[in-house]
């Protein structure tokens, strides 16, 4: 019973690292980059949820302070896109590294100086409502967390699968001249997809936000969430999903039952053992090269 | 424009080209070993500092730029080589052995991590090392004993035949004590890549069948480049301990490994020179970036002090605009601009520009 | 006869070097031209400017009567040009069909008439459809590439080496396709070929490209007829002998 | 004896027969042609004796020695050298360096001698850089001695590669596709070169070829090999005459290549 | 002259962590002290000095502390630091105050190491949180009945202190001691340790962790329906901990234990209002934070001991104006005064429960 109640508790902390994972594998699975402001994207949305949605900022009802976080950091990270990560198109993925670590600063310059350093708690509907089961407690916003999340992740695995746009955005992360010369907007096409990676972050900040305060840097969030998108093949939706899982779910039955400091390790420990035993991640592609 | 009549091999062996390279060598160090009799306290300490850094990112370096390595954990290399030699000063060992060890047990560590991470590439190994500096972190809280767990420790004051390079107590011969050490770790990489080691190292990195087909054994190569990497930077990491002089495992942050992965890609990947450009870069920049709001807040009375985190931005800004200016790093425009006044007056004034390039997977090695 | 490109004094760089020095072709409706030129001549440079690929630093490219330097290279294919690369350009973890329906990206209507056409032509390819690219064979993915260029239903088709490491009955099939894709459907067609014998035979017209120069043209006939063809592009077939070789004739061009 | 014996040879990869019960051996001093229709298995060959890939079955011996359960890494030391069909340069170096990196085998200092550049290694580097200049003149690379790989033309990567191979000091050469996107004029060097190296190095070549031309003029015998299987083997005008390499192979286009 | 006077100003340094995690402490309480020195220089400053505060931001980095320490102190010529936060951070730059006698005022850490081993130039704000836990706790098994304590904390200095607190009421058998769980700075989900607290049946959990990661673990608690006790430091003692989930009132009962009192009760008080005010007006923000009280607090001090000291200021004069400090900080509501043997400000202990969402005062300790 207790085991149950840690998994499902797991599932949802899972689901919140699977959201961030998405948002990574987005933007990999568009141009092989790795985007480390993804975290700082995440925490951004969250504050103009709040910043639109709490009874002391704009006061929107949440569905709609949501909807137009969303709205805006879809636009925010497709300018972002248009305006910065355009100009070292077509350099090593080094350059987007490093640039990317450097705009998480700037986005917690920005969010700092809006809504100050201190801890602030976004007003969710959900918060302190739970759902009782056999012994289990559930919280609504748990609940909530999963549901959103297998949405988003069919939704984007279908995006991927089935839409002529999502075949042409990976077809530019495998090769950018070849997408080009079968007439893909490369670029355009990736603001596109850094849109779609600010509206998801957002979806994740407002949910992480309704597990306790949120303040500029829980963007550090965004390491650990990386790490689970890449044990789960960095290229895979539902691997990143299932990487955000594994993590999510090992850390409170390790916190249960393991004893102390390997408590916390055991979540890296997994990750190594994943790695060494899945050089590429859980639902790695193909690696070894045809020559 | 400058002609160089290469007469026998040794011209390509040799580490300078002609004297006039090796001639800006020497005046470069000159400088630095004279350094102390011109400078305050304040810029020799950041000296001091600057040179550490720089050989951490040689470390760094070895792995990144050369064998296509990718480390978020050298943080972790860092407190292995500080919490060693100092464990091994407390026991007694004077420095000069104790520091020598620091670097050879972080870099055995290093290696034997290296041999099951070696299937793994890029971001891939990222993450690994990533994990190993998340378990590193905890065991240097567990191994309280030696590192002093939470509390931290004092790094012992470092004297040699008596004579004292404590930082704080004899700043001029720390300072000369980092310059030599660095000297000879530049000296023994810049062998090494003009060696067939070094050579197997680039061959790893650029396609890893045609290495092997080549008879290069990857998993030792790649074992033997971590190796070598985790040493150096355990050696960095020995010297940071005596600089900052009291430390707890928070000094080894993930920022730091970030730091560090800022320093050989903004330095210029692949270049020994990189190392240093970037150690300066994120040293001094920061520095001057506070000098400068100091000047303005005392010269026309604008106070940004009270902006919290504007100096972390502009750097942040600095580095975006860097980035975007020159992709390949600090060193690679410095070739540019000498190789533009070599050929001075045949230049184009549109040379460098960037053709529009373009990427292709590098999933597959 | 109009000309569909054309081309007027194209400079090209690679940051400091120059790739192409001052190039002017045309391609005129339904023609097929060839370019011909020795390793690194700038067959390739020429190629990848006109589709966009890279900014020429002067000179004008006109196709259909617009000036289509330096536009996006996607905007390129919009217009009707489409490139064939060099050494096979495949989205190695796309499986075959994916890669072939990117194919027909700009295209509004429906390709499958196409797709079929291009399996017909490489059946291997359709027994492998659901298969990765990037594990084909060589010569596979150079039939991947060319049935995806042909997929886009090209005003100008631009083909760069079509038949590197193909078979020889390969070879011959895809200079029959492109003959009669000319034919039939009035594609025409601009070819980069080493193999100079089956170019000449299929192509109307040539260049022939040394140094980033263009420096001979004509028609193929008149072309194959030429010494310096004959000696460096054709091979005269008298002097295998190594010990009949030891010098080499000097191209009069230059 | 022959220097390469190759036994029953297999590979499948899921449902696909790469190579699929394939036997031939190369005598000493030989050249060797395989060739076959795109996908026929021909490259997988190679990968399979330099130890790319497992085979499903069968054995490979060269020099006496059975070499099926060495390592990649291993096949090289042995003698072996080989090209590969896309190329597969170092893009970051230079020719110099590529070529250098050749003579990875031939090392006889350790990483901390090359760290403290000792006299030996400064000896051991002349040495090398001499047998490297060796294969630059021969092959005449000079030109392109200090440029680096990624902004050469296709036909002098080529080169490059064969260069790398050659560096090696092999006794056995397998050459993939060695002519695919040269000129005729440069074809002719390649053919130059393939007979020096059998005559002048002793080497042994192994080499596969869609240019039929070039398998003529320089070819001992040739193995013609469709869907992973065997189809004819003998010299060069006996398997181009079977009825069978024609249909699957060569076309019509036998006369007018030849 | 005494390195950072001149005749018209006094240069103050402090190395401050304003960009990353712990922003939230230090952010404010610079903002806090500059208040205050802007109210100082705008009245001509102190014996005619203005005070120069140089702020540097270490981003929570030792080897940035360290250069920012040697910036101030080796080019700047800083005549003290202030507010200076981050205990290994704090620790490095005593190596470069010491040989210098720099004062240290008020750092941002309540590690003990701040005032011990003992050092002239070695100024504390508040208590230590080792003391004001040790207090807390207590207060918790006397009034509370509290039995058996669990720990959950981040290996920090703030963590150990509260440990070792808990830990020294254990050891004199006051208390029995349940599971101890260390946590990480990104760890967002506390079933599996409130399961190892529920095993191990505390009555009372101390808690030392961030601020949101209190929230999260106390809202899990009581989503799980566990009956704890909840016991934060100094560090917890925030007023979105009270604020946060309110209307739930999922934070009721929760204690905390701190050098100062939260301000919110006292909001009506004339002074406390007209402050609040003020940092309202630079800020925006309604309520100053734990930061703020902290840096104005610390601000506060060095000003009077700057008036105290005289004109003829030195670092001795200064010390020992600061040794003669005796006042009542009506915006912190605790009592300072320094002595000779006595480098800690405020010594009491004020234990503070959240009631109706606000944390209500339920005791002073000396
Ligand atoms: N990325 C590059 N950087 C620098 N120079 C380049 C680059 N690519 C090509 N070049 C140079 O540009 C010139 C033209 O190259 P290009 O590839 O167009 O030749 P090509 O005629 O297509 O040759 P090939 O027959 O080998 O394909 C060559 O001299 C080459 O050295
Ligand atoms: N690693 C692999 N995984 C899956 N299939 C493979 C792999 N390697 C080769 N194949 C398949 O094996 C077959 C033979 O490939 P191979 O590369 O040997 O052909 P080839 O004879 O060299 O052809 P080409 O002349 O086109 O180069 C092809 O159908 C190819 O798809
Ligand atoms: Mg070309
Ligand atoms: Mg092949």
């Amino acid at each position: 019973m207790e085991l149950m109640q840690l998994v499902i508790g797991g599932l949802a902390n899972g689901c919140i690292y699977g959201l961030v994972a998405l948002g990574f594998v987005l933007i990999y699975k568009a141009s092989e980059g790795v985007n480390f402001a993804q975290g700082d994207m995440m925490m951004l949305g969250a504050f103009i949820a709040l910043g639109l949605g709490n009874a002391d900022e704009l006061g929107l009802p949440f569905g709609i302070a949501v909807i137009g976080a969303m709205a805006i950091m879809f636009v925010l990270s497709w300018g972002v896109e248009r305006v910065v990560v355009r100009q070292i198109f077509g350099q090593p993925q080094f350059a987007l590294v490093i640039l990317t670590i450097a705009m998480g600063f700037v986005f917690r310059f920005v969010a700092g100086s809006i809504w100050g350093y201190s801890p602030l708690v976004l007003e969710t509907p959900f918060a302190g409502q739970n759902l009782r089961a056999g012994g289990i407690v559930v919280g609504l916003a748990d609940l909530v967390t999963i549901g959103v999340t297998i949405l988003l992740t069919l939704g984007l695995w279908a995006f991927f699968a089935f839409t002529r746009i999502g075949l042409a955005a990976q077809a530019a992360s495998q090769n950018q001249m070849a997408a080009y010369i079968v007439g893909v907007p490369v670029m355009r096409v990736n603001s596109l997809i850094w849109g779609l990676s600010g509206a998801v972050a957002t979806v994740a900040g407002v949910l992480y936000a309704t597990k306790g305060a949120i303040d500029p840097n829980i963007g550090l969030l965004g390491i650990k969430a990386f790490a689970a998108a890449v044990i789960g093949g960095l290229g895979s939706l539902p691997g990143a999903l299932l990487g955000g899982l594994i993590i999510g779910v090992v850390e409170p039955i390790a916190g249960r039952y393991a004893p102390g400091e390997l408590a916390k390790m055991s979540p890296y420990i997994i990750m190594l053992v994943v790695l060494v035993a899945r050089p590429g991640g859980l639902f790695a592609q193909i690696q070894m090269k045809k020559v | 424009m400058r002609i160089v009549f290469k007469t026998s091999y040794d011209k390509d062996i040799d580490l300078h080209e002609h004297g006039w390279s090796r001639a800006k060598i020497a005046v470069l160090a000159a400088i630095m070993v004279l350094l102390p009799f011109f400078v305050g306290e304040y810029y020799l300490a950041e000296a001091a500092n600057t040179l550490i850094w720089a050989l951490a990112g040689m470390g760094l370096m070895v792995a990144v730029g050369h064998t296509g390595q990718v480390s978020l954990g050298h943080a972790a290399f860092l407190a292995i080589g500080a919490y060693t030699d100092s464990a091994l000063m407390n026991a007694g060992l004077p420095f000069l052995l104790s520091f020598p060890i620091a670097g050879i047990v972080t870099g055995i560590f290093g290696a034997i991590i290296a041999i099951p991470a070696v299937r793994m590439s890029g971001i891939y190994l990222a993450i690994a090392t990533l994990a190993v500096f998340a378990i590193v972190e905890e065991l240097v809280i567990l191994l309280e004993p030696i590192t002093g767990g939470v509390g931290g420790i004092m790094a012992p004051s470092i004297q040699i035949f008596g004579i004292s390079f404590d930082r704080y107590g004899a700043l001029d011969n720390f300072y000369w004590l980092i310059l030599a050490i660095v000297a000879l770790v530049t000296w023994g990489y810049a062998n090494l890549m003009r060696s067939p080691t070094g050579r197997s190292f680039l061959a790893v990195r650029d396609s890893e069948v045609s290495a092997r087909a080549l008879g290069i054994n990857v998993t030792r190569t790649r074992s033997l480049a971590f190796g070598l990497s985790t040493g150096v930077t355990g050696l960095a990491g020995a010297l940071m301990g005596h600089y900052i002089g009291f430390y707890n495992y928070e000094l080894f942050s993930i920022f730091i490994s970030i730091n560090l992965l800022l320093v050989v890609t903004i330095g210029g990947l692949g270049f020994i020179q990189g190392a240093f450009l970037g150690a300066l870069l994120i040293t001094a920049v920061p520095q001057v970036i506070a000098i400068a709001r100091d000047g303005l807040n005392a010269n026309f009375g604008i106070d940004l002090g009270g902006i919290p985190g504007l100096d972390t931005m502009i750097f942040a800004v600095i580095l975006i605009l860097f980035i975007i200016f020159e992709p390949t790093g600090l060193y690679g425009r410095w070739l540019k601009i000498r190789t533009w006044f070599e050929i001075f007056p045949l230049a184009r004034r549109d040379m460098f520009r960037r053709q529009k390039s373009y990427l292709k997977t590098e999933r597959m090695k | 006869m109009s000309a569909v490109l054309s081309v007027r004094n194209l400079e090209t760089f690679y940051g400091a070097i120059m790739a192409l020095r001052g190039v002017s072709i045309d391609v005129e409706e339904g023609e097929i031209v060839t370019i011909l030129g020795a390793n690194g001549a700038g067959k390739t440079t020429l190629m990848k400017t006109i589709a966009g690929l890279m900014d020429p630093e002067k000179g004008q490219i006109t196709f259909m009567g617009e000036n289509i330097a330096g536009l996006e290279p996607d905007r390129v294919v919009r217009k009707g040009i489409s490139l064939v690369p060099e050494g096979r350009e495949v989205f190695p973890y796309l499986t075959i069909e994916e890669n072939l329906r990117l194919g027909a990206f700009t295209r509004r209507g429906d390709a499958s008439g196409d797709l079929d056409l291009v399996y017909q032509y490489f059946p291997i390819l359709k027994e492998r459809r659901k298969q990765a690219a990037g594990f084909l064979s060589g010569g596979q993915q150079q039939m991947l590439a060319i049935g995806r260029g042909l997929m886009s239903d090209p005003k100008l088709l631009m083909l760069d080496e079509p038949s590197l490491g193909l078979s020889p009955l390969l070879t011959q099939e895809i200079f029959g396709i492109i003959a009669r894709l000319n034919a039939d459907e009035g594609v025409t067609m601009l070819l980069v070929e080493q193999n100079a014998h089956i170019a000449l035979e299929t192509a109307h017209r040539g260049y022939v490209l040394e140094m980033g120069r263009i420096v001979m043209t004509g028609p193929c006939d008149q072309l194959a007829a030429s010494d310096d063809i004959q000696e460096f592009y054709l091979g005269r077939t008298d002097e295998t002998e190594r010990g009949q070789k030891r010098w080499k004739r000097r191209k009069t061009w230059r | 004896m022959s220097l390469l014996e190759v036994k029953d040879l297999a590979v499948h990869f899921g449902g696909v027969k790469a190579v699929d019960g394939v036997s031939f051996d190369v005598s000493p001093g030989e050249v060797f042609a395989i060739i076959g229709p795109n996908g026929a298995g021909k490259s997988t060959i190679f990968n399979l004796i330099s130890r790319i890939y497992e085979p499903t079955r069968g054995t490979l011996r060269f020099d006496g020695k059975d070499i099926t359960g060495l390592k990649a890494h291993d096949i090289a030391r042995l003698g072996i050298a080989r090209t590969f069909q896309n190329i597969e340069l170092f893009d970051h170096s230079t020719v110099l360096d590529n070529l250098l990196m050749g003579r990875h085998t031939h090392r006889a200092t350790n990483f901390i001698q090359d760290i403290l550049f000792l006299p030996k290694v400064r000896r051991e580097e002349r040495a090398h850089r001499l047998r490297v200049e060796e294969v630059i003149e021969f092959l005449e690379l000079e030109a392109y001695r200090t440029k680096m790989i990624a902004g050469l033309p296709y036909g002098v990567r080529k080169v490059v590669e064969i260069g790398r191979a050659l560096a090696i000091g092999p006794k056995l050469i397998l050459l993939d596709e060695p002519a695919s996107g040269l000129s005729v004029e440069e074809t002719q060097d390649v053919a130059f070169w393939i007979e020096d190296m059998r005559r002048d190095m002793g080497l042994t070549v192994l080499m596969v070829e869609h240019d039929m031309s070039l398998v003529n003029q320089v070819s001992d015998r040739v193995l013609a090999v469709a869907n992973g299987k065997p189809l004819a083997m003998g010299t060069p005008s006996e398997v181009q005459a079977d009825p069978q390499v024609q249909a699957a192979y060569l076309g019509t286009a036998v006369e007018d290549a030849a | 002259q005494t390195q950072g006077v001149t005749d018209d100003e006094i240069k103050i340094g402090g190395a401050h962590d304003l960009s990353g995690i712990f922003a939230p402490f230090s952010v404010p309480a610079v903002t806090a002290a500059n208040l205050v020195f802007d109210e100082v220089n705008a009245n001509g400053g102190i014996h005619g000095r203005k005070i120069n505060y140089i702020v540097e931001d270490h981003g929570y980095q030792v080897p940035r502390a360290a250069q920012a320490a040697n910036k101030l102190i080796n080019r700047d010529q800083v005549f003290a630091m202030l507010l200076n936060l981050g205990t290994p951070h704090n620790l490095a730059m005593f190596q470069l105050m010491e040989p210098k006698g720099i004062p240290n005022i008020s750092p941002i850490t309540a590690a003990r190491q701040m005032v011990e081993p003992p050092a002239p130039w070695k100024f504390a704000g508040t208590s230590s949180y080792y003391e004001a836990i040790k207090a807390t706790a207590e207060y918790m098994v006397a009034e509370e009945g509290a039995e058996k304590f669990c720990l959950m904390i981040l290996p920090t200095d703030f963590g150990k202190e509260i440990e070792a607190a808990v830990l020294e009421l254990a050891e004199a058998g006051e208390i029995e001691m349940g599971a101890e769980i260390s946590h990480k700075p990104d760890e967002s989900d506390f079933t599996g340790a409130l399961g190892k607290v529920a095993e191990s049946g505390c009555d009372t959990v101390g808690m030392a962790l961030g601020v949101s990661q209190q929230i999260n673990a106390i809202t899990t608690a009581r989503k799980l329906d566990m009956d704890v006790k909840f016991m934060l430091s100094g560090a917890g003692f925030h007023t979105v901990v009270a604020k946060g989930l309110a209307a739930q009132g999922v934070m009721e009962g929760v204690y905390a234990g701190a050098g100062w009192q939260d301000l919110e009760a006292r909001a009506g008080e004339p002074e406390v209002a007209e402050w609040i005010a003020s940092y309202k007006e630079a800020t925006g923000e309604d309520l100053p934070s734990t930061g703020a009280l902290l840096g104005h607090g610390g601000a506060t001090t060095l000003v009077r001991a700057l008036e105290a000291a005289g004109p003829d200021l030195t670092h001795e004069s200064f010390i020992a104006a600061m040794e003669t400090l005796d006042y009542d900080d009506v915006i912190s509501g605790n009592h300072v005064d320094y002595s000779a043997d006595d480098h800690v400000g405020a010594d009491e202990v004020f234990v503070s429960r959240i009631e109706n969402g606000s944390w209500t005062l339920v005791q002073t300790l000396e």
